[in-house]
């Protein structure tokens, strides 16, 4: 079904970076926030999310834990991989096996992939997956309305190098342990 | 009707033994009337003349027990007023003597029906038999067609007669005249004092009529002359 | 003998032995009753002032009392300095601020509170109730906090202990989730003044608390005005500004509780009032008394020419003597009363459920209370002069 | 009653002498005053102190005995020796805690409580509150809450919209963990049109429990006493025979100010009217010996025609008396039509000055109650009538002392 | 000392023009004086004779200006008083006019000397000069060792003397004494109306005295007589 076809597509790409460029809009479609950056992801669990704008954040998972980085505020906070419950998106894309998807139901329209979760509580997600497996775009949808739109390009696909998800504490960073 | 017939014609209804009385006025003590002695038969019309500020009404409020002599007495019906307790005396104002004073002294707020019947209401009887006997009263001072005015709206002739109704209402032994035409023209005067005649043969109620005007006082049965405290019987007819 | 004459005649009439003596009994009630009134009116408004007074120093003096602020709640300083602003009266210190509701969280419990980001050199009331560790700590870059003792406790920190600072208003939307601008802090101090402030403020360092709010270089939050009296904020909230900026003032928060301690004043103030009206009548109805008592004597003086202004007039100083004396004596105990409110309830045994009333006097009130209450004194004796200078002589004389 | 008669004659007839009709208009209006006032400000305060009964007392718990530190871990057998103690009416397991709640841009502090929702219904009045009568679909496990309408204000939450609750959650090892979000669906809000409402939201226990995953424990045990002005003493006593060490705290602790400052006020108003009427009162004796020597001719006269002093003197108590009365009567329709009316009139003088006179985040609650109670309006009324009838004592007595022979023959 | 030797002894000091005076009282209206005219010349004594209740007392207000008559005319020195002013009347009143009436009306609270003082103060004169004049009337009507007593420690003839003393203190071309002797005793009524003749000699006062005593009348140099409201000019001597 539409699920298997999405993981499928999703399994043919190992790894892959991009830029993205970001786009909020509340539920009367109002933006309420603008970002670019750069994204690098690894299957399983390895991803590194480098935001330049509105405010610079790096977003590193080691396949353990979740560094995430201000250094306008000089500080990292780290937590473990599973607690960041927030949003499973991320964990949907990068490990296919991941029990999680059994909480969401897929359907399929061309190259677009809808996920709704199962108990309806939380938002739901769009994906754009070519058969190639390159991801276009994918969109987060709050329970309030509200969407936020990421748009993939310069991608290029293949193993990335593991230094990018490594993440050394620079001089002078407070380490926000949450583990 | 109160049984008037009594055997007092032989002795006096009201009396007074060497009668005194002064006003202590701050240090000065003005003697008003000095060992006043006479008597009064019952159904007999009497007057007293003498100039004002002769100590005339001070002898009625005496008489009426309204007033205590600073010495001697007043003996009405073989009692002494002195011995009387208050309310024995005011007893004896309601049902054995009656007022009637110059200026005619009715209660403002009350209309001529209601002022007549007052001195029935204070002895107790019930409103509606005082009404009818205060009614009847009207009639006999010929005032029933005026029952419901209000003092204000009767002339002084008509409040006069409405003063003597009230008085006898009751049926007192002794009716108290203080200058009771003082305030009248000579034609009401006169009608006032034939009402009075006629009243003292009709009910037998004696008066004793306080005045200064000499015609009235010669048609009473006696007369007396009140000057400067002291009271001499005036011979005449 | 004295001059003038209706003085003179107006206070033998009040004070004289002879006279009726059940009349002065009656005058001497109203007497009491403006006295009541008075003595009533002036303590609970000592009463009411000294809870605003104490409103005024616990909180006012502590939490931003004015700011200047342009577009969306900041202002650049190079855009204006402070030399640009124009002097404003009853100002009396100007300093920058970075403020905003932050989140603080412990191991043991999550506030919200208000962050006032403050340069530590310039001048801060909380200084000198900082008890524990140095309001000098707050140091660019140190990423240090001070705590009220209160939120310390529920927080369950001490100096030296970590807890996140978050700020809700300034997040970023990622991939994972909504991020809200937060660092963890070090307590470097606490405060103590009363458990409303202790609760309401934190102190950080300006320049931290701007990077917690994502400021640009040179931005604050407005600057913060200190004022002479933050009560009549009016006075100062009126004033010119230039074009884009605007003031934000402390009733945006706390001005419900003033409202409330107003509304009440004006309720206490009314019920004692009825007092002084009832009592007032009463100078109407004792001197109506009197004047009918003086009925003759007033005709006797008309005889002897003495003009209606001027029995008027006898009356009006015999009447108000009464309401005047009342008021006076009134006003003075109200005063001593009020001002050492605290010993006399003490030294009575009495409180109002535990607390200690505060009393402060404004001798403005009390003089206009004072006014009031003679002017009303004086009018209520009018009707009745009024009366006593129209007697037909003719009529009071004919009756004797 | 010929006195009665008399006293009521004379009383129409005091038209002619301005000065005396105007007095006898004033101490009647200040009688009217004292009483009116009197009985308006009573009524208020019984009103305030039905309020607090209705949307205070009755709805949160009289008495709550929790662990010395942290939660109640064997709770079900210290709830069953509490339940059994005397006094004790009712017994309910709760959970506490505070955090705060975020919707959108907006975000509240919050203080939660976990309720046995069965339970709940019998021990208080909070499911009449919830608008909408939507207490019954709230229901364990749902990710339900219900919050109060001061905070539904707030955060501009409707019924159905979803919130997010931040728990603090403490590591075991102490580090600081980022606080727990909770979305809930807000299904009910209570309405309580005071302060109550403003930082209050409910859960169902088993939810909180979850949500602060403290397994079984709870963080006390509610309960409702028999005689709410002793549920402290009560509360005392009854954890001093549980040996599980419990510490005890009553509705006093956060409410009882509010019902002291109301009996403290009644104190003060009943003090202040009583001196409005008595000074009103003299009003009335002046009036009357004022009228004593107006009428000084009718009573000379009265006592020619033989009227005895006793009977002046009950003419002239009843002519204090009926002012009185009229004045008293005045007064208690006023008040009794002003405090049935009182929160109208209140709304309608709020709308005047266009300001809310008690605000809800103030006081208990935003409008002004009023309720009448029969025992005061005859106690006023009593008081009134008493002190009419000494203040007309004096006159009466000055009245029986005329003497007709001064006035009569001035002639 | 005013000059009271001003020529006005030709034209007439007081006079009325047909005046008349009547009481509404309810629907009834009493006239009290219908079409009076008198007159009186400086420093002459005169007195009107007339039983209570004559209107003499009404007559005496309307000419001292304390009350306005229903129609005519009261002429003091060449000026009519309905078109003085309230406080032109008072003035003269204070100055021109003294008033003793039968009850001595002295101001209760006062001392003997300081009711007499009493119109000078009113005219504004300092307290000191007004005691020492005051005191100077004492002597002269021979009461000055009772200065500092109040009228409740004085008898009744003490207290007349006060209040003639009062009605003379500031020197005034008329006294109107109504009924001054009515309270006394034949006695002190004697002393009283001997010590007007002196006063009307040494300050040269005119008074208009009313009274019912023929005798006291008769001694006066003009006797009018008063009944039922109209005046007429009694010959005699």
């Amino acid at each position: 079904d539409a699920k298997d076809v999405l993981k499928q597509r999703l399994d043919k790409v190992q790894g892959f970076y991009a830029q993205f460029s970001q786009q909020v809009k509340t539920a009367d479609k109002q933006v309420i926030q603008e970002g670019k950056g750069q994204l690098w992801v690894n299957r399983p669990n390895y991803f590194n999310w480098t935001i330049t704008e509105p405010d610079e954040t790096m977003i590193i998972s080691d396949n353990k834990d979740i560094w995430i980085y201000t250094p306008a505020v000089e500080q990292v906070t780290v937590m473990s991989l599973n607690q960041a419950v927030d949003n499973q998106l991320l964990l949907l894309i990068t490990d296919s096996h991941n029990k999680v998807w059994n909480d969401y139901r897929v359907d399929k329209n061309d190259n677009t992939f809808t996920l709704k979760p199962t108990n309806n509580t939380n938002g739901y997600f769009i994906i754009s997956v070519l058969p190639t497996g390159m991801i276009a775009d994918f969109t987060i949808v709050e329970t309030d309305g509200q969407r936020s739109y990421y748009e993939l390009s310069h991608q290029s696909l293949g193993i990335i190098d593991m230094k990018h998800f490594k993440f050394t504490i620079p001089q002078g960073v407070t380490v926000d342990d949450q583990r | 009707m109160n049984n008037y017939q009594t055997d007092l014609s032989s002795t006096p209804l009201l009396s007074t033994v060497n009668l005194c009385k002064s006003y202590q006025d701050g240090k000065v003590t003005t003697h008003i009337l000095n060992n006043v002695n006479f008597s009064i038969n019952a159904k007999t019309m009497t007057s007293i003349i003498g100039s004002s500020g002769s100590g005339k009404s001070t002898l009625l409020h005496l008489l009426g027990g309204l007033d205590t002599p600073t010495s001697g007495e007043v003996i009405f019906k073989q009692q002494s007023l002195n011995r009387l307790s208050e309310i024995r005396k005011a007893h004896l104002r309601n049902k054995e003597i009656g007022f009637v004073y110059q200026f005619h002294h009715l209660l403002s707020d009350f209309s001529a029906l209601e002022n007549v019947a007052m001195p029935l209401l204070i002895a107790g009887i019930n409103a509606k038999q005082a009404q009818e006997q205060a009614f009847e009263m009207l009639k006999s001072v010929n005032l029933s067609h005026r029952s419901k005015h209000r003092p204000a709206e009767l002339s002084g002739g008509e409040r006069q007669r409405i003063a003597i109704g009230r008085a006898l209402i009751n049926h007192p032994s002794i009716v108290m005249a203080d200058e009771p035409t003082g305030n009248l023209d000579q034609a009401t005067a006169e009608t006032i004092f034939e009402l009075l005649i006629e009243l003292n043969q009709h009910y037998g109620t004696a008066f004793l009529v306080v005045t200064h005007d000499l015609v009235l006082a010669k048609k009473m049965d006696q007369q007396y002359m009140m000057s400067h405290g002291s009271l001499t019987l005036h011979e005449s007819e | 003998m004295f001059r003038p004459l209706p003085l003179f005649i107006g206070l033998r009439y009040a004070y004289s032995k002879k006279s009726d003596s059940f009349g002065r009994f009656v005058s001497w009630l109203s007497m009491i009753g403006i006295m009541l009134g008075s003595i009533g009116l002036i303590v609970i408004m000592s009463v009411m002032n000294g809870f605003e007074n104490e409103m005024q120093n616990n909180i006012l003096q502590y939490i931003p009392q004015a700011q200047i602020t342009a577009d969306n709640e900041r202002i650049s300083t190079t855009e204006y300095p402070k030399s640009s602003l124009p002097p404003l009266k009853q100002v009396n210190n100007m300093v920058p601020l970075v403020s905003g509701d932050v989140i603080l969280q412990s191991a043991k419990s999550i506030v919200l509170t208000t962050m006032l980001g403050v340069d530590p050199s310039k001048y801060d009331p909380i200084i000198n109730n900082v008890y524990w560790g140095e309001f000098a700590t707050l140091q660019s870059g140190q990423y240090n906090i001070i705590l009220g003792r209160n939120l310390a406790s529920q927080l369950n920190v001490n100096v030296g202990d970590k807890i996140r600072l978050m700020v809700p208003e300034v997040s970023q939307i990622t991939p994972v989730g909504k991020l809200p601008s937060q660092r963890v802090f070090t307590v470097s101090g606490l405060f103590s003044v009363n458990r409303d402030i202790e609760q309401s403020i934190v102190y950080l360092n300006i320049d931290d608390a701007a990077k917690l709010m994502r400021y640009p270089d040179n931005t604050i939050t407005s600057w913060r005005l200190y004022l002479d009296k933050p009560l009549n904020i009016e006075s100062l909230v009126s004033e010119t500004l230039p074009k884009s900026l605007h003031f934000i003032d402390w009733r945006v928060k706390r001005g419900e509780l003033f409202q409330a301690i107003k509304m009440e004043k004006n309720v206490m103030g009314l019920l004692i009032s009825l007092i002084v009206i009832v009592a007032a009548f009463n100078i109407i109805t004792s001197l109506s008394l009197l004047v009918m008592e003086k009925q003759n004597e007033i005709a006797i003086l008309k005889t002897q020419g003495l003009t209606r202004k001027n029995i008027m007039l006898i009356f009006v100083i015999q009447g108000a003597s009464s309401g005047i004396i009342g008021t006076v004596v009134g006003c003075f105990i109200g005063l001593m009363f009020a001002l050492n409110l605290s010993d006399i309830m003490s030294a009575l045994g009495l409180t109002f459920s535990g607390i200690r009333l505060p009393s402060v006097v404004d001798m403005a009130q009390v003089t206009v209370v004072f006014i009031a209450l003679l002017l009303l004194s004086i009018v209520a004796t009018l009707y009745p002069a009024y009366r006593a200078a129209n007697i037909q002589p003719a009529e009071a004389l004919r009756y004797e | 009653m010929l006195a009665l008669f008399m006293a009521r004659k004379f009383r129409q007839g005091r038209k002619q002498s301005g000065m005396l009709s105007l007095i006898s208009v004033i101490s009647t209006l200040s009688i009217a005053i004292g009483i009116a006032a009197l009985i308006i400000g009573l009524s208020a305060m019984n009103g305030f102190e039905r309020e607090l009964k209705n949307r205070v007392l009755s709805v949160i718990p009289h008495a709550e005995f929790y662990a010395e530190n942290g939660t109640l871990a064997n709770w079900r057998s210290v709830e069953n020796q509490i339940a059994h103690s005397p006094n004790i009416i009712a017994s309910a397991p709760f959970i506490r805690f505070s955090g705060l709640v975020e919707k959108g841009t907006k975000l509240k502090a919050l203080q939660v409580q976990g309720v046995n929702i069965a339970q709940e219904e019998q021990m208080s009045v909070l499911p009449r509150y919830v608008l909408h009568d939507k207490w019954p679909s709230f229901a364990d496990n749902q990710q339900q809450i219900i919050i109060g309408a001061g905070l539904a204000d707030a955060l501009s939450a409707k019924e159905g919209d979803w919130i997010t609750l931040l728990i603090p959650t403490s590591g075991d090892s102490g580090q600081l963990k980022q606080p727990k979000r909770v979305r809930l669906m807000v299904v009910g809000i209570m309405d309580f049109s005071g302060s109550l409402g403003n930082s209050v939201a409910f859960i169902p226990l088993a939810d909180a429990q979850q949500y602060l995953n403290i397994g079984d424990n709870v963080t006390g045990i509610k309960v409702n006493v028999n005689n709410i002005y002793r549920a402290n003493y009560i509360a005392q006593n009854t954890a001093m025979n549980i040996i599980t060490p419990l510490s005890v705290s009553s509705w006093e602790v956060n409410y009882g100010y509010m019902y002291h400052d109301i009996q403290m006020i009644r104190q003060i108003m009943y003090l202040a009217m009583v001196v409005v009427m008595g000074v009103a009162c003299f009003s009335i004796v002046s009036t009357l010996v004022i009228a004593v020597k107006d009428k000084q001719r009718d009573i000379a006269i009265l006592k020619t025609l033989g009227a005895t002093n006793e009977l002046i003197r009950k003419i002239f108590i009843f002519y204090g008396l009926i002012s009185g009365l009229v004045g008293s009567v005045i007064g208690a329709i006023l008040g009794i039509i002003i405090s049935w009316q009182l929160s109208n009139i209140i709304l309608v003088i709020q709308s005047l000055i266009g300001r809310q006179l008690l605000n809800s985040h103030i006081y208990f609650i935003d409008f002004l109650p009023s309720e009448i109670h029969i025992v005061d309006i005859v106690i006023v009324f009593c008081t009134a009538m008493l002190l009419t009838l000494i203040a007309s004592y004096y006159p009466a007595r000055r009245a029986c002392k005329v003497d007709p022979v001064k006035i009569l023959n001035g002639f």
